[in-house]
């Protein structure tokens, strides 16, 4: 099944959807994995996978130092590819890699779509990728069955939104701000009027992310978007209290 | 089919989809102040009457009879307001802001001359301004610090990945995605997100036009090739337009560090140690490693110290339109020991590098032939850099006694 | 009758008798190179093609909205290349010591810019070059200490009297008295015995000449006022004299240093604490005591921190065709602060004391008047002295973590 | 008697005459005092005193700092007269001040060169004071008959030292080199052309300084000139020898 479906699917069963996000190899794979499974066990809809990039220009410094420190302690491409199959086939949720367009680049387009289908994984977020700068990385995602996340931002126009729906796959990510990822966002009524905006312009699944950082801010979202991304807060979690954390936070928002 | 904002396979815009709309902007101003010969006006007047333009083109009498060839000519750029070409591009921008309304510019900056070209603009102008800088960079350029500070601009040191150049152009980055609405980012070089390398490169190319007026007022006829050095690639973009399609040879000059089998360089376009790549927002060769993470690089000029390079410049090496040489820190130091004594010019250390390469070709041409070196900047900036790598003793008692001072 | 050297009551040629026919031999050179128009050609090409004359002269739109006064027009003599009006000075020297045959040049300096210069000159015209330097200022000063023997200069500190700019001026003549058969002593300034206070003026006319020419074309008319520094009052004459049969009023501001009432200055024309007298060379007003002892001077400025001063300015002074006034140290930094923010533009120290006094009387002249500030050079060369005057807590520790380097 | 009749009347008597050289103040007056009597004791013809001035333009290292160290201690002018005054009241031999101009100019050319008259001196030295600068000061010295001491130096003209020789009176000191006071001349060829060309243009008597130190240079002089003027020399032997020192040198001199 795709994407797509597999959320919508899901999210026939619960009143909001909870995706969440890891820097690969940050701490450890290890690390990763007993979070991993405390976010899974705890009822998460969907993982992003970082893999971690040594210039990653719309992280905010949570996340900046997780790439910079996974990549200082060893961690590769092959690492990350190798993980991802791991995790996805452990657990029956859908797994995405979210990483800057270079790392892809690098290691081949194809070549890099290939292992992360056969790695089991659903689809791809990459920031700073805009169609028009990937048609033929677009086109050959479709052709892995990978499906290529795109991004509503509170700047883009109705035209634009229109673009990129034609594009995207699986869902849409709506940043809930201007910015970068990790600060707080407020939910006021200028993101309500956004949110609607976001609505209208596609059928796909609507996530929102940046700066989500509690039940509060999860319970403000019901009914208005399809699914809540938790990002930076809990790699904080992590490096505050401990892996063992996780699990009862995940369980505490919906 | 040339792909809009792209240099044959270079350039683009790979940017997060928050600043797409501010980038149509930008573009869509850009492309009115082009097509506007008012705005050129405009610009080319307040360079004449804020900077010093036209530059001088300094025939350098003793150092063409030292080596004995080509007749060699010198490109002022160090005589602008701030003391480098960096000015120029600001100077630009700057119009530019006032034409779109916003009211704070950001910049990053290397060797503190775009941040200090910047700064300035920004007091000029009227606008709030933050200047990111890499740690590493704070520690080498500290005198530009302290007068982007007086200027009225906020400079924040950088102290993420290698605390350089390219961690300032993040770091901007983040800044802009948050405040667009009200913000420029004033990319400093030809890199960047389209349209910045071939905007910096149009404001950069008063420089060529400059010299290629001058140099046949002064020589008769056109040079036999041009020297520049190359960090992002703004001021060799900006005197190569000028003879682009003349036959002239023209030369960009890159940081060849400790050398470049040393691995520390920052040699993209003649080295070995770089491939294609998307990062900062273009495509071009970047010195990475094979997972495609960026490496560190080396150069005893903070303004070279970087990773990617003009994409326009990717292109025409591409071409072979321009030819790529490297300089080590050493020689560096040696062509501006030379230049000093025998001309009483002091060069900035990233200009220096094209002295070397400069030096080492001129006794192979004849004296009929003129070559010109782009002096992109002055090396007054540099004097905390350049006493060391003198290791001049006077000045080390000299800033040991200041501390004494300052200690009590 | 007027008695050669000799401007109303002051000048003349007070040497000794060793100089006599050194001094015979320069004025006839001097008087030869005046008469001779393809020698100004020769002049003024050098300095556009060296450096980069016309200097521009910057409307400051903002200090001027600040002030709500008269147009503020800023005469950019920062912009030569070294920095300050001292390189057209000494370039005009150079041509003549080669017209004369010379090899050697020496020369005094106070703020480090007439040294600067001269080493520059030096290199360029390919003279051996000595540099006398008061040890205070030597310490003020560093960064153009470097510079200067980067260049090939040997630069001497002395250790007499006061240990500022008479004292390096008074050790450049022993030097001279000894060595005059390959040396030409260029001196700084418009001051010491005849014909340098004239001769220096007529190379420093440069700036007057293209000031009364660029003030038309951006203003319509003659501007009401002018400012210039007086340190040795090169700058101001050099300015003065494209006004001086105009009606424009001109003002010139001396180093009020801790206040006139304080002892602690260096005003000579505006002060209490000046008489007449004949010291190195010629007969001006002096900061002398009742003995004719001179007396110690003080300014931040070490560019101002002179006992005399042109003897053409107290002529002028007597005929109350120049009025005189003075900027405390206090006053001069927050000038250069304003300066800084509003225009992005950081005057010298030197200069800063014609800021000061043009924003006290900006704000009672009209709107339609002009007033223009000689901007004698710029302020990179003082960020020891700025940095400690503003107290800047990054910049001391910058200094503190090098030092520490050093000591390793 | 004037100065030239004086010394012309002295040189009758001696093969060379010598003149010494000490600077007001420095280290004190009371050393002035015992320098002075062993000079005069010795043998000593003619003796210039200083009166020091901040800016001693004409003068080495060895002068310069007793000028300075004079002031610094407080010496002041009408200090200086006096103990001129006292001097001459005491030797019989003539004394002369030497000063920069500025140090009369300012005290008042008349007031001055009365009050020198009225001290028993014969002549100034003022080696800042070319006589096209002090036309004036130079009819009135003739009036109050101090005879003012005109320096040839190698570098004068024939012409300019017929001028010079117009308003000199006393006699002609002539420098025996370049450069200022203090360091050692070499007496050879190029000297010998000099001071013949010296002599033709003066019928005053000559004295040669700057840089005589010994016995050697003394009697290399003889027959050449009619005075040798020893300067900072003494001032040296003082400082490195105490006051005692100076009968013994200057005894040994001739
Ligand atoms: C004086 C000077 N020259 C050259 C450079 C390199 O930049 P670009 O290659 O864009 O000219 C810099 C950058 O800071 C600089 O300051
Ligand atoms: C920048 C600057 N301005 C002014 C002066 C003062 O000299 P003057 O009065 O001769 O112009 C100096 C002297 O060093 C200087 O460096």
């Amino acid at each position: 099944m795709q994407l797509e479906q597999i959320l919508k699917n899901r999210r026939q069963e619960k009143e909001i959807l909870l995706m969440t996000h890891i820097v690969l190899g940050y701490p450890s794979f290890e690390v990763n994995r007993q979070v991993i499974r405390q976010m899974v066990e705890n009822g998460v809809d969907c993982i992003e996978m970082q893999i971690p990039f040594s210039e990653p220009m719309a992280d905010g410094p949570v996340i900046l130092k997780a790439n910079q420190e996974s990549i200082a302690a060893g961690t590769t491409i092959a690492d990350c590819l190798e993980f991802g199959a791991e995790m996805a086939d452990t657990y029956d949720i859908p797994f995405l890699f979210m990483t800057y367009y270079n790392i892809i680049f690098k290691y081949g387009e194809e070549k890099f779509l290939q292992q992360t289908q056969d790695a089991g994984l659903k689809g791809l977020i990459i920031p700073d990728l805009p169609p028009e700068m990937g048609e033929d990385f677009f086109r050959l995602a479709e052709e892995y069955r990978i499906a290529p996340i795109l991004i509503f931002a509170p700047t883009s126009t109705d035209e634009r939104m229109a673009e990129l729906n034609h594009w995207a796959k699986g869902f849409i990510y709506c940043v809930a701000r201007r910015g970068v990822t990790g600060r707080k966002s407020e939910f006021g009524d200028d993101f309500g009027t956004y949110l609607a905006r976001c609505r209208k312009a596609t059928d796909l699944p609507l996530a929102v992310g940046f700066g989500i950082q509690d039940r509060a801010d999860v319970q403000a979202l019901k009914g208005k978007t399809d699914m809540a991304v938790i990002g930076s807060r809990t790699i904080r979690l992590v490096e505050e209290e401990g892996p063992e954390a996780v699990g009862g936070f995940i369980a505490g928002l919906r | 089919m040339k792909r809009k904002g792209f240099f044959g396979n270079w350039g683009g815009a790979f940017i997060p989809e928050v600043l797409h709309q501010t980038f149509q902007e930008l573009e869509q101003e850009y492309r009115k102040a082009k097509d506007d010969p008012a705005f050129w006006q405009e610009y080319s007047a307040l360079m004449s009457n804020y900077s010093c333009r036209p530059t001088p083109l300094t025939y350098a009498g003793n150092l063409s009879k030292h080596f004995g060839g080509a007749q060699i000519y010198i490109k002022r750029e160090d005589l602008n307001h701030t003391g480098a070409h960096k000015a120029n591009n600001v100077m630009g921008q700057g119009l530019l802001v006032k034409r779109m309304g916003k009211k704070r510019v950001i910049a990053e900056t290397g060797a503190g001359q775009h941040g200090m070209a910047t700064a300035t603009m920004a007091a000029k102008f009227g606008f709030a301004c933050t200047i990111y800088m890499g740690e590493v960079d704070v520690r080498r350029q500290r005198p530009n610090v302290f007068w982007m500070e007086k200027m009225g601009a906020t400079v924040v040191p950088v102290k993420d990945g290698s605390r350089t150049l390219k961690d300032a152009i993040n770091e901007a980055f983040r800044d802009w995605v948050t405040n667009l609405d009200d913000t420029h980012y004033v990319f400093g070089t030809a890199c960047g997100p389209a349209p910045f390398p071939e905007m910096v490169s149009w404001f950069q190319s008063i420089i060529g036009q400059e010299a290629s007026r001058q140099i046949v007022e002064l020589h008769g006829k056109l040079p036999a090739r041009i020297y520049a050095c190359v960090g992002g690639g703004s001021n060799a973009m900006g005197i190569f337009q000028g003879f682009m399609h003349d036959a002239v040879e023209l030369v960009g000059v890159e940081a060849g560090g400790h050398g470049i089998a040393s691995g520390l360089h920052a040699a993209r376009l003649c080295g070995t140690d770089s491939s294609p790549g998307v990062a900062q927002g273009y495509k071009t060769m970047f010195l990475q490693n094979s997972d495609g993470q960026m490496l560190e690089t080396h150069s005893v000029a903070a303004g070279l110290d970087y990773v990617g390079v003009s994409p326009i410049l990717s292109d025409l090496a591409d071409k072979k339109r321009v030819r790529f040489e490297s300089a080590t820190d050493k020689e560096v130091i040696a062509a501006l020991d030379l230049t000093m004594r025998l001309e009483g010019i002091i060069p900035a250390l990233e200009s220096s590098h094209a002295f070397v390469q400069a030096f080492k070709e001129a006794p192979g041409l004849s004296p009929n032939d003129a070559i010109i070196i782009n002096m992109s900047g002055r090396g007054d900036k540099d004097i905390f850099t350049i006493a060391h790598a003198f290791d001049d003793p006077s000045w080390k008692e000299f800033i040991i006694a200041r501390a004494e001072e300052y200690k009590k």
